[in-house]
């Protein structure tokens, strides 16, 4: 093994050695203003990934201060491991969604594993038991075979990780579009449930209390991992190879099980999970947190490997692994519970008065900093942002109404279109049931997860259709949120909060930066309008390849409450002879949409257009009819329009069929994407109470046993006949045979 | 009766398995640890699904070195029915308790949904409430369920009717004959691939599985009551 | 000390589903000379002992727990090693 | 015709869960002296063919398929088989 000389402080700053590191001058000049004199080469670390874009939120800060966070049933917003809503009986449920990125373009399976192992952390540092996963994906198209391999992968890695560890991967959504080919999005959401008086905090409080140690031994893994997640993709990324961690989710299976016995014991004084930046980013948070400082000895540090430098031990990113602060006095006790989980919990520090991170090592200190300085201090930037003129072009284009000559090929086309074709065969790799509380599996609007003892369950869904974020950042925000609002409602659920993960380019780039401010406001307006407050979230930029942006995906995460197992409504339809009706009117909306992507083989024009009071007003109302009992089936209209959702309505049913009869323009009315509509079945007694309840619904046909979608227009006749199962066999066999 | 679940590390079919016995079946339950030294007063044993160990090495491979095994041995041999579903079935197969071994799913990848099955043999005290031939509906979840053994121990498990249950329709992992589940020769171990706890309350979608408890019971009672 | 090297190989009778897929990646990458493709497991122990039969030691850990003998057939190299 | 062995191990500094858990075993079956085991693969490939650089070759196929340099090392033996 070579042993590296590390740069004195002179030659960091000579040599500029904290560039490589991430550091601008400026920075590094703030660095030693802070100091009162030249950092070490630790030292240096310590600041370059505290203050890299992903621990530190330097760009982003001014963006996320737009988002709603309170609400009178938050009882955790943005701030610790993730946010936490009330949901009455004395339980919450805690969420977050996190980025793997970059890792994940790197060693698809690993970056996807650990992504997954790194949120369930975030929940169950809460004090909270992970209940559901989520995820959201982004590709490049399915017609070479590195997109394959990295699909496959993706996938692969989160059931491995899902899977082992016990918790059910219930949800998620894919969107394949070129912008993501070479940097694929693997976004994970971890879902949690806790009692309230077991609400943990991140914090080293009291003065001579004991840092601990707990979990897996610290490698050379990850090393500068957030620095990494914050610089673009280029074409050497692949031999930035210590940046990708192996997880190991039997030992995180062992971790959480041995965090949930130490939350009940009244030693524990704040635990942290160690994500991005590792020991060096929870010790100086916990501390900084708490207005305390921290004083490590390294060399009680567990190590995998040997020969291990400070600066490797702090910046290290392995997995499976926290930090907790404990009473003094009780160490032996917490090793003692962690051994019963064959796990190791070593104390390596005390809290300390004065608010420094004072780290020593082979007998010397080698790190003594600030913790606000770390945690807090990081430079903010208010980059500047620039309208860009594709988005004026955008705007000035009329769009006109595709020609579609034959509507079954057409519909048969969009549904073995990737991004709307069945996820069967992702799902299906993923251990959905496990915890035998999942009442609506993968394959609805919603996944819905009942709550043992309870009569309740709750809804979750990731969602963000970012080809209209492209076309027009504002208007896709509100859509992502009122699209995964529209999905909870479906499922019968209250929408109660959001945690979002903002995927863009770089944001030093004026007309990314306006991109990110500008969805950012949709995000906000729509999140105050459905009252659904950000309680969390992720940002995750610089994600580009040789210079070009991805599209601008800020993944809505979104859980709702269902009060009562009995309004728990799904998308398909349930009897012969129900009525069919779609909530909302149709206008002429093609920019984004999938038929126009299916036809040009681009995108272009204005995005659809929402209406947030009409939208807030209908979800009200529709859920309000689902809860009275008077709707049998609830989908909402997404891509494809509406005659895609009539065919989703009939999937996985026995041998039903659809009689549906349209009165306006039929290109329109079938494939439109207007915003702020839905499908839903209504059994005939509960007609007039139904439209009671529901303005705007009309009622367009009608549940047949026939195994037939049969549309016809009002003046031209029958327009559409298609056998459902020759409209299923498309929808399910096109990954398959895109894979193949 | 009384029913012990075993816990390995690992394990994470255990909640499902002590759910559906207490809450479904209405008896009793514990949960076990790997390291408990003895399984004296439960008279039913269920090892259930997961990643003891990780899977690492083999699924089951390390887990059948747990400190509980031994007991779960003695138990078997003194007739306690023993039931090991998906984890639970692979750990059984390599502590030897039931013949063969377990590959890699044909298609490499995890399989999780629901499988129709054909109930081989009624006439098991784990099956005695099902009709010989029916089919019945129960969930797999895993990735190395693609059962093998030799040509000789094949066609002794099909003289011993050790064969209980068999995919309906198409195969799912490549197991050979289709077989999901299978019992030792004295008939009182049954290993099965599919998850019989997730299959007890219609709500989840299916509650074909809750018969194969109510069996268990049932002829546990019977003998019970006959010894008495 | 021992430096040992076990080679964990599925039967020969015994189906590689992971062989014949990488079989077919590579024919499908256009290296259709590939003929077969077997797929097992390498492992590396050190053993931090001289006076017992090495061996034995290892067959017996091979049978009892690296390898699955009804599915695995396993070979192994022992090579010692002096400590300096 | 040739008979090629490929090992594919993990890079030094990447965890070996694997081997962790296995060295762990071990010493609960009373193999205390076993004190580190790594886990890779092992593959044997037949390639039909003699005229190419069969290195190039091989080093090829690792490179691009069968191992992933990010996280793992490969190492290679080629054995020529005369077909009788
Ligand atoms: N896009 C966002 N919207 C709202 N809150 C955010 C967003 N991104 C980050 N946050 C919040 O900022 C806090 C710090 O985030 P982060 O550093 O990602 O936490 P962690 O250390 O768990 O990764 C978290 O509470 C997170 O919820
Ligand atoms: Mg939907």
């Amino acid at each position: 093994m070579s042993l590296m000389l590390e740069p004195s402080p002179e030659k960091i700053r000579s040599q500029r050695v904290y560039a490589e590191m991430g550091l601008s001058d400026e920075e590094f000049a703030m660095v030693e203003n802070i100091l009162g004199r030249t950092p070490n080469y630790t030292e240096t670390g310590l600041f370059s990934v505290m203050w890299s874009e992903h621990c530190s939120y330097k760009n982003s800060k001014p963006i996320l201060k737009k988002f709603p966070v309170t609400g009178d049933k938050v009882l955790q917003g943005p701030g610790e491991g993730a946010g936490i809503v009330d949901i009455g009986d004395g339980q919450a449920v805690v969420f977050k969604i996190e980025s793997h990125n970059h890792p994940s373009a790197i060693e698809p399976y690993q970056g996807a594993a650990t992504g997954v192992g790194g949120i369930i952390r975030d929940v169950f540092s809460m004090g909270a038991r992970p209940i559901a996963i989520l995820n959201s994906l982004r590709f490049g198209e399915l017609d070479n075979a590195r997109v394959k391999y990295l699909f496959k992968e993706v996938v692969a890695g989160i059931a491995g990780y899902g899977n082992c560890i016990g918790i059910p991967t219930v949800g998620g959504e894919i969107q394949f579009d070129p912008s993501y080919e070479g940097n694929p999005l693997v976004n994970a959401m971890c879902v949690g449930l806790i009692n309230h008086e077991d609400i943990q905090k991140g914090q080293a409080r009291g003065v001579g209390n004991t840092v601990m140690y707990v979990g897996a031994k610290t490698g050379r893994d990850g090393i500068h991992g957030a620095t990494f997640a914050s610089e673009e993709l280029t074409e050497s990324s692949d031999e930035n190879r210590p940046a990708v961690q192996v997880g190991d989710p039997f030992m995180e299976k062992l971790l959480l099980e041995a965090c949930l016995e130490l939350i009940h014991n009244d030693a524990l004084v704040g635990i942290q999970d160690m994500g991005a930046a590792g020991l060096a980013s929870s010790s100086a948070e916990m501390a900084s947190k708490a207005g305390s400082g921290i004083e490590m000895n390294l060399d009680l540090v567990p190590q995998r490997e040997t020969g291990m430098t400070a600066y490797e031990m702090m910046l290290s990113e392995s997995q499976e692994r926290m930090l907790i602060v404990v009473k003094k006095g009780r160490e032996q006790e917490i090793t003692n519970l962690f051994a019963k989980y064959d796990l190791e919990a070593v104390a390596v520090g005390v809290v300390t008065e004065e608010k420094l991170l004072k780290l020593t090592h082979k007998g010397s200190v080698v790190a003594n900093v600030p913790v606000d300085a770390l945690a807090e201090e990081a430079p903010v930037y208010h980059k500047p942002s620039s309208e860009p003129q594709l988005y004026r072009d955008f705007q000035a284009m009329k769009i006109e109404v595709p020609n579609v000559v034959n509507f079954k090929e057409t519909l048969v086309s969009l549904l073995s279109q990737p991004t709307i074709a069945s996820k069967e065969w992702v799902y299906n790799q993923y251990d959905y049931m496990v915890r035998t509380s999942t009442v609506v599996a993968p394959g609805s609007d919603a996944a819905v997860v009942r709550i043992r003892e309870t009569n309740k369950a709750l809804a979750m869904t990731t969602d963000c259709n970012s080809r209209y974020l492209y076309l027009d950042p504002e208007v896709g925000g509100k859509i992502a949120v009122a699209e995964a609002a529209r999905n909870i409602v479906c499922s019968g659920a209250e929408p109660l909060a959001v945690t979002d993960n903002l995927n863009f380019g770089n944001p030093e780039k004026p007309e990314i930066f306006w991109q990110i401010e500008k969805a950012a406001d949709g995000i906000s307006e729509a999140c105050r309008t459905l009252s659904t407050p950000v309680i969390g979230g992720n940002v995750s930029l610089y994600n580009e390849t040789n210079g070009e942006a991805i599209y601008p995906t800020p993944v809505i995460g979104m859980v709702g409450l269902v009060h009562d197992l009995s309004h728990i409504t799904t998308q398909e339809f349930k009897n012969s002879g129900d009525l069919i009706y779609v909530i909302g009117e149709t206008k002429e909306e093609f920019g984004g949409s999938e038929l126009q992507k299916m036809l040009e083989g681009k995108i272009f024009g204005q995005s659809p257009s929402i209406d947030l009071e009409i939208e807030q007003q209908r979800q009200k109302q529709l859920l309000n009819a689902i809860q009275s009992g008077y709707v049998a089936s609830a989908h909402d209209v997404a891509e494809g329009g509406l005659v895609v959702a009539l065919a989703e309505a009939l999937f996985g049913t026995e041998s039903l069929g659809a009689r549906v009869i349209v009165e306006n323009e039929a290109v329109t009315e079938l494939f439109s994407e207007t915003q702020s509509r839905f499908v839903v079945s209504v059994s005939p007694e509960n007609r007039e109470a139904f439209e009671g309840i529901v303005q705007d619904a009309y009622c367009i046909g009608e549940v047949k046993d026939n195994g037939l979608l049969t549309i016809s227009h009002q003046q031209d006749g029958l327009i559409l006949d298609a056998k459902v199962q020759e409209l299923e066999s498309a929808w399910r066999g096109a990954i398959p045979c895109l894979l193949n | 009766m009384k029913f012990a679940v075993i816990v390995f590390p690992g394990s994470n079919g255990d909640i499902d398995m002590f759910h559906a016995i207490k809450d479904e079946l209405g008896e009793e339950v514990e949960y076990v640890p790997h390291t408990a030294d003895s399984l004296a007063g439960f008279d039913g044993i269920l090892l259930p699904g997961g990643f003891s160990y990780g899977d690492y090495l083999r699924t089951g491979a390390i887990a059948r070195f747990s400190n509980v095994m031994g007991e779960v041995m003695k138990a078997a041999n003194e007739g306690v029915p023993v039931l090991g579903v998906c984890n639970g079935f692979q750990i059984l197969l390599e502590a030897g308790l039931l013949p063969g071994a377990m590959r890699r799913n044909r298609e490499l990848a995890f399989i999780c949904r629901p499988t129709q099955l054909v109930v081989e043999n009624n006439k098991t005290v784990f099956t005695s409430s099902y009709e010989i031939g029916e089919t019945i509906t129960i969930p797999i979840a895993h990735g190395e369920g693609n059962y093998y053994c030799d040509e000789e121990t094949m066609k002794l498990l099909k003289q011993n009717n050790q064969i209980v249950f068999t995919y309906e329709g198409e195969n799912p992992n490549g197991s050979l004959e289709g077989i999901a589940g299978i019992t030792n020769e004295s008939g009182n171990v049954l290993g099965m691939m599919p998850h019989p706890e997730r299959a007890v309350d219609q709500l989840l979608g299916s509650a074909d599985g809750l018969k194969l408890f109510q069996s268990i019971v049932r002829n546990w009672r019977e003998n019970h009551v006959v010894n008495a | 000390m021992y430096k040992v090297k076990v080679y964990i190989t599925l039967r020969e009778s015994v189906l590689d589903p992971q062989g014949t897929a990488v079989k077919s990646s590579l024919h499908s990458m256009s290296y259709e000379t590939v003929s077969d493709v077997r797929i097992g497991k390498y492992m590396e122990l050190t053993i931090e002992q001289n006076n017992q039969d090495i061996d034995a030691l290892v067959k017996e850990m091979c049978e009892r727990l690296l390898a699955n003998t009804v599915i695995e057939d396993y070979r192994y190299e022992v090579e010692e090693v002096v400590a300096l």
